[in-house]
């Protein structure tokens, strides 16, 4: 199934949302954006449970825009669950699967099958309501996945579980994409996820869609410094570009950078940075202010100048709040974004 | 240490609030007519006479089966109205909400009276196809039968079912039935399998209170039945205490339907608690629906139907108060004569005292049933488990003892401890407190239920005490179970008259003791004035009630 | 009780009494005019109700006087022993046969006749008789009033026992049909009839006066019927230990003075107990039946429960 | 203010809590662990909102488990949010203050500064019901940082944030946790977010803390098996310690590790490894199933025999799914674990 999202249009008080965005059979598409920019909303028009003020939803060129939910064929993972309350585990996982008249025997058998994908086979019996909320989001999981959709729109389905379990369940999520070759529609507001699941990933800011792409390219060389700044820890130093060189404020050349010449923000992640005990041509004065452990490695935050700057180190850093460094942007990696003043805008809408 | 820790005092203190009332403005008087009845005379025991007869036996199951058809009736015809209420946005949904209400206030009496008027032999409905096919015979004799009694209580009930699952399902999180709809559910199906059990709460909820209603219901059934074919528990009651004088029967009969309605009560808040699955972590998003094309027209075909079966019978009797016939047989004349007569008649207007009467017998008893209601609400929904249950059982019974047996109840204890007394408005007023605080109890421990656990504890965690917490945050959000019972019980108090009978001073007169006395005198289109009187009064209250209650601060206004 | 106050007098009686269309405010102020005593009236529902209400502070009478109490209910408030006796002067102006009470605890001060009121419009040709009501012809046609509840109803079981004896029950089976409703009350039903409900009721044989005095229609008329018609008269009594007995002996004394009497045919549409009272024009209207029926209070109280269960269990089936 | 839990325990069913944990005055305590091990049911019990069935919690050594919540001074961020749905958003946050009785003109500014805190501002006047999931959450922990409790208690407060603000904001919360030198225990599924933010972890498992240490600790010399799996990426083989060499079960010598002599499980992490195109000895046979970008690096994943294995690699991984390699364990960096058998005790209660 094709998903083609044209021109869907909706508002509500000042908030738009205006959406194109095709998801292609079998595509995993991830739809990332900061909280209140209209993730849901859009998933919502899609499945059919909130009305478009206008554009068009068509699923193999078939509108459906105008076609009850249930008609459509979709599958849904609610970001607040919307479980059946009143219906125990499995029975919420069965609901699907009962009104496809799927026979007791066969019911049960997929029923199990998907209580142990998502490890509850032991909370079969329970109501929602005793349940954690990890717990009920993997029914949620569970329920939607049960009837063989073939679009599934899951709403940040793992934003409840731990990491580990998070792991485990998103390598399931993409194994029934690939599988059943699904057409999917995810919303997360996990980078990583987003990054690691998804074909394509479209970003999104204040009801539009900004860019789509694939992780890496959205990632390493993102179109917009908000898609940049958005997916991924990055950095960003005002100044202007002179000739092929970055210039700080302070008249100071850091990096090689394509581009034309004139004022804007460069932008280079935390592992495209040295951090130095010597000062050095291109090296910027760098005061650590706090070093987090990451397990497998440290972040440096410091800050050079007016800006903030993260940097990547190894677990056993030397660096340690209060110490003074000298930071080297690595050349060539670093990207130009005439015209852009920092990076506030990543933020949710203002 | 152990469970229930950091309960503090005020909290402990707080069962007292609806507890000590309860004893002493209930159950004393309740315990003193019974004790009286029951220690018995010469002769057999009130009970060996009430089970020797097969009579009794043909009572009690008429009037389980007539409230059960009664209850199911009202509710299948109320859920669409609920879901109006609830779920769609129109202009006027105030008022029509403020509209369903107004049958509850009607003295039976006046509900006879208009249907009567309406679907009587001679009614509107029956001249009116006489009129347009010539007939000679009335086509419809709907009166003095089992679907009479049906009807008027459909007609008392099914706005008040509307009226209080509408409410519920407003505030209802209506994520469950889209996730339905998304999994393959129609529209249909969704509503079977996914709304209506959410929706049971409430549902249950009414269903017991319309049970006890029609339990308890005894004008409808005396007048509209057509005689003791269809006789009541309460209609023995009435009869055996009020007309037959014995009262060792009545305590009896009153024993039977208090155990009955016991049990009842018991059944429905078990259900209701049965039912009520909260899940934590949802927040309910208001889904307000407009209305399309071939929708609106079914919509359409359900408002008729309400039209034909409430409004036009109220209709027909406000139509009648200002009619009056120029002789006995002759035209009928637009006329203001009854109303100008309800306020001129001989000496101090009777209808005014009336009228004023009833007023401040009904906002005292708001001032009183409010709340002891509430804290009773308050109290049984925060205690779990059979006790819990019990002691919501107990605090409802004042809803299933008919105000017959109270009303002695209270004239004996009365009698026994102010020897003096002669009548007077604070023991009516307190019994019709103990009459409605149930009906409040009951609005509004079903939206208290459904506050989410968290919201008090987010408000204890910032600082809040008890007290403070539930003015603050419990009591803004079960604001419209306060204004539903706000109502319930004004409108009770309006329309009560056992009561009111046996504890009022001579000269106090309530407005449907002067319907009695005109209907009593036959002159009907002057109660009809004083009927339509009431029902204005009743809706300009109801409305005073929601704006108060209503608008300033409803978060989910569109 | 000792005599508290005697400028005050406490009446208990039923509504239609009390009302302001009923006789109480056409008499009281005469009454407290003459004799300068306050009168309080307490109008508590139907007759029985008044019974009641005295039974119920026996120990303690508040009231002094109660009325409403005719001769099917005498035997109860005998049995309950509430009253007290006084023989009042006015009662040798009322006719031996009305005087129900020979111990004059109830003095009586009114009387009538059961009747079928009937819509002249609708019915061509009036029953004669009982047996008439349970023609075909009345299919849904007649309102009743349940006996247990109305004075009316219970004066009509008795008439049907009276003209019956032990097989009424039989002529009742054989009139269900002919039943519309059973009202709990004569004003229900009658009000029923007015409305046109049905086109015959129990009610009265002086009920048509009201018709012409007030409406000028002589449409409602009184059959008359050949088993003859069973009568009800209304007193008032005296209670046992009344607070104020003087002030209750006046106003006995009263009720049979012609002041009084003279309001009740066009206020309460009752034959006055008082002989000497001139009825007006109107009454021409009221059958005076030739044969009148009555049981004795002492049969009432000894069998009429019993009709009364016969009665339940042959109609409620 | 030090927090002194001793032996507290609940039971729920078959669900059984039982906890000692010490959170000294100023310590950034993190609680991880599996979805349904019992995280939201001890900080409700802390803040007083759920009964004890035995135990102690003292707060500055004075018994605070008989105390009403309100007396306890104690803020908390609710996993559900809980908030007001009858109060505007500065409503809500500024109920607290006013139960305070601070004065209005404090109380406005007060709530203005938490608001830009969480990037509200512009939420200011809207009800609850409007706002998106995120967007509820940062009012939730604006409204319990206002008071300035003493002890804070976060249930998973920035579960449904986006990685960008979740950053921004846990960078927020321990600077308000280190300005007010605040209590604070912190309930969180990403392992990130503890390993950042806390002072201590502790590591719940099945309604028990099996463990606590400081971040680095955990992480690098777990105590447990269970920690060390569930905080991180990391892989486990099974086989037996054999005089200070590790062997597989087909009697393959993988690495040098302490301990003694025994089966049991070889604990390492992703880049503890390195994957080499030819085999030697000491090498694991790896099959490479899965290569999944995660931005600034990649993480192969594959079996060797029946195991699981991922491996950390850089962006530019030269590795593809259905590729042949041989696995080095970088000798030193594993851990043993006797007696142990394998890993599947990290994910929920079964
Ligand atoms: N029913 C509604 N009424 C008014 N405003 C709404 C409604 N639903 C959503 N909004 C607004 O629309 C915007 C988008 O909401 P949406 O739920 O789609 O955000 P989101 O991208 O899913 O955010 P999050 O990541 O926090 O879940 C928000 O600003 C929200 O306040
Ligand atoms: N009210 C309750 N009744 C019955 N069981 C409950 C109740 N509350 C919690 N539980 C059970 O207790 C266990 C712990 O629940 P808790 O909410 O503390 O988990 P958690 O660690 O916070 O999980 P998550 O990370 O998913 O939020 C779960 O198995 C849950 O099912
Ligand atoms: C038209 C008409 N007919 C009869 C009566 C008399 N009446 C009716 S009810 C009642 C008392 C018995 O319950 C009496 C005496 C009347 N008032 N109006
Ligand atoms: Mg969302
Ligand atoms: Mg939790």
């Amino acid at each position: 199934m094709t998903l083609n999202v044209t021109d869907l249009f909706r508002t509500y008080g000042d908030f738009q949302l205006r959406v194109d965005v095709t998801v292609a059979k079998g595509e995993f598409l991830s739809v990332i954006g900061p909280s209140g920019c209209g993730k849901s909303t859009l998933l919502r028009m899609v499945a059919g449970l909130e009305a478009a003020d206008g554009g068009s939803i068509a699923l193999n060129g078939q509108e459906i825009s105008v076609m009850a939910p249930e008609k459509r064929g979709i599958g849904m993972v609610f970001q607040d669950y919307a479980l059946f309350p009143h219906m125990r585990v499995a029975e919420n996982v069965a609901y699907g699967l009962k009104l496809r008249k799927m026979g007791k025997g066969n019911r049960e058998a997929r029923v199990r099958e998907l209580l142990e994908l998502v490890r509850l086979t032991d909370k079969a019996d329970d109501f929602p309501a005793t349940l954690s909320g990890g717990e009920q989001q993997r029914v949620a999981l569970a329920r939607a996945i049960a009837p063989n959709p073939s679009v599934l729109l899951l709403d940040e389905p793992l934003s409840a579980l731990d990491a580990r379990l998070r792991i485990d369940l998103r390598r399931q999520i993409r194994e029934v994409h690939d599988r059943l070759s699904l057409t999917t529609l995810y919303v997360t507001h996990d980078q990583e996820e987003a990054l690691t699941l998804s074909d394509r990933i479209a970003v999104m800011r204040q009801g539009r869609i900004l860019q789509t792409g694939s992780p890496r390219a959205l990632y390493e060389t993102p179109g917009h410094l908000f898609t940049g700044t958005f997916l991924g820890l990055s950095n960003t130093l005002e100044g202007r570009l002179e000739a092929g060189w970055f210039v700080t404020e302070e008249g100071q050349k850091v990096s090689t950078a394509r581009g034309e010449d004139g004022p804007g923000v460069l932008f280079f992640r935390p592992h495209h940075v040295v951090l130095h005990g010597e000062p050095a041509p291109g090296r910027l004065p760098f005061s650590v202010t706090r070093v987090e452990y990451c397990g497998g490695w440290s972040l440096v935050h410091g800050t050079t100048g007016p800006h903030g700057v993260v940097v990547f180190d190894s677990a056993e850093t030397r660096w340690a709040a209060g110490q003074q460094g000298h930071l080297e942007v690595v050349s060539g990696q670093a990207q130009f974004f005439p015209g852009e003043t920092g990076v506030t805008e990543c933020t949710p809408r203002f | 240490m152990t469970r229930t820790s950091h309960r503090g005092w005020g909290a402990r203190l707080l069962w007292l609030v609806p507890l000590v009332p309860t004893l002493i403005l209930f159950y004393l008087p309740l315990s003193v007519i019974l004790a009286e009845a029951l220690k018995g005379g010469e002769g057999p025991s009130p009970f060996v006479r009430l089970f020797s007869s097969p009579y009794t036996f043909r009572v009690i199951g008429f009037t389980l089966w007539q409230a059960l058809v009664s209850t199911v009736v009202s509710l299948i015809l109320g859920l669409p109205g609920a879901w109006l209420l609830g779920r769609v946005s129109f202009r006027g949904k105030r008022l029509l909400k403020a509209l369903t209400a107004i049958p509850f206030v009607l003295p039976s009496i006046l509900v006879v009276l208009a249907f009567v008027i309406f679907y009587g032999n001679s009614g509107v409905l029956n001249r009116f196809v006489m009129g347009a096919f010539d007939l000679k015979r009335p086509p419809f004799t709907i009166l003095y039968s089992f679907s009479a009694i049906i009807l008027a209580h459909a007609f008392y009930n099914f706005p008040l079912a509307a009226r209080l699952i509408g409410s519920f399902w407003e505030r209802h999180n209506d994520g469950p039935a889209l996730a339905a709809r998304t999994l393959g559910a129609g529209p249909f199906r969704t509503f079977f399998t996914v709304t209506l059990p959410g929706l049971l709460p409430a549902i249950f909820s009414a269903a017991g209170l319309i049970y006890l209603f029609c339990f308890m219901s005894f004008a409808v059934v005396l007048v509209l039945g057509g005689g003791p074919r269809y006789t009541t528990i309460e209609v023995e009651i009435y009869r055996a205490a009020r007309i037959s004088l014995d009262l060792d029967m009545a305590a009896a009969l009153a024993v039977v339907g208090a155990a009955l309605t016991l049990v009842l009560l018991f059944l429905t808040v078990k259900m209701q608690h049965r039912a009520s699955h909260a899940v934590r972590g949802q927040a309910a998003r208001r889904g307000t629906t407009r209305l399309s094309g071939p929708v609106r027209f079914v919509w359409g075909l359900y408002i008729l139907m309400v039209v034909l079966v409430v409004a036009s019978p109220l209709l027909a009797l406000v139509g009648r108060s200002f009619l009056a016939r120029t002789t006995r047989s002759g035209p009928l004349v637009w006329t203001l004569k009854w109303y100008a007569m309800l306020f001129t008649e001989t000496g101090p207007s009777l209808s005014l005292a009336a009228v004023k009467n009833s007023l401040t017998f009904a906002m005292l008893t708001v001032c009183g049933a409010l709340p002891l209601g509430l804290a009773a609400a308050w109290v049984t929904t925060r205690s779990k488990g059979a006790l819990g249950r019990l002691t919501e059982t107990a605090m409802m019974l004042p809803m299933g003892v008919s105000s017959v047996v109270l009303g002695l109840g209270y004239f004996k204890c009365l009698a026994l401890f102010f020897p003096d007394y002669s009548g007077s408005r604070a023991a009516v007023v307190a019994a019709h407190v103990v009459v409605t605080y149930p009906f409040v109890l009951r609005a509004v421990s079903a939206s208290l239920k459904r506050i989410s656990p968290s919201l008090p504890q987010a408000a204890r965690t910032l600082g809040a005490g008890p007290f403070r917490t539930f003015f603050t945050v419990e009591l803004p959000l079960i604001r419209s179970g306060l204004v539903g019972g706000a109502c319930f019980a004004f409108a009770l108090s309006m329309g009560e008259i056992n009561a009111t009978l046996i504890l009022a001073q001579a000269d106090t007169v309530t407005i449907p003791l002067a319907l009695y006395r005109l209907i009593g005198a036959y002159r009907y289109f002057a109660a009809c004035a004083l009927g339509a009187l009431l029902m204005g009064l009743c809706v300009a209250c109801f409305l005073l009630l929601e704006w108060m209650g209503g608008e300033s601060l409803d978060p989910e206004r569109d | 009780a000792s005599e508290k106050n005697n400028e005050k007098l406490v009446i208990y009686t039923y509504d239609s009494f009390a009302s302001e269309w009923g006789l109480a405010p056409k008499v009281i102020p005469s009454f407290e005019k003459m004799t300068g005593i306050k009168v309080e009236l307490v109008s508590v529902g139907s007759s029985g109700q008044v019974l009641q209400r005295a039974m119920l502070e026996k120990d303690h009478p508040k009231a002094d006087v109660v009325i409403g109490i005719d001769n099917n209910l005498l035997a109860k408030a005998k049995k309950a022993g509430v009253l007290s006796a006084y023989r009042s002067k006015g009662i040798n102006r009322v006719p031996e046969s009305l005087r129900f009470d020979p111990e004059f605890q109830v003095t009586p001060y009114d009387y009538g006749y059961f009747a079928m009121i009937y819509d002249s419009e609708v019915v061509k040709t009036p029953p004669k008789s009982l047996e008439d009501l349970t023609s075909e012809r009345f299919k849904k046609s007649v309102i009743l009033m349940d006996p247990r509840t109305s004075g009316p109803g219970l004066g009509f079981l008795l008439w049907t026992v009276s003209a019956y004896g032990d097989d009424f029950a039989t002529y009742w089976k054989r009139l269900t049909p002919s039943i519309l409703t059973i009202t709990d009350s004569w004003s229900s039903g009658y009000g029923l009839f007015t409305n046109g409900e049905a086109p015959v009721v129990l009610s009265y044989s002086s009920s048509p006066v009201y018709h012409v005095a007030f409406e000028k229609t002589d449409r409602y008329k009184a059959a008359a019927f050949k088993e003859g018609h069973y009568m009800q008269i209304e007193g008032a009594g005296i209670l046992k230990g009344a607070p104020h007995r003087k002030a209750a002996e006046a106003f006995i004394d009263f009720m049979l003075s012609e002041t009084f009497q003279k309001e009740i045919a066009l206020t309460n549409i009752m034959f006055p107990a008082n002989s000497a009272t001139v009825l007006p024009e109107s009454f021409s209207h009221a059958v005076k039946p030739e044969k009148n029926l009555q049981l004795s209070p002492v049969e009432i109280m000894n069998e009429g429960e019993g009709w009364i269960a016969t009665w339940v269990d042959t109609v409620s089936k």
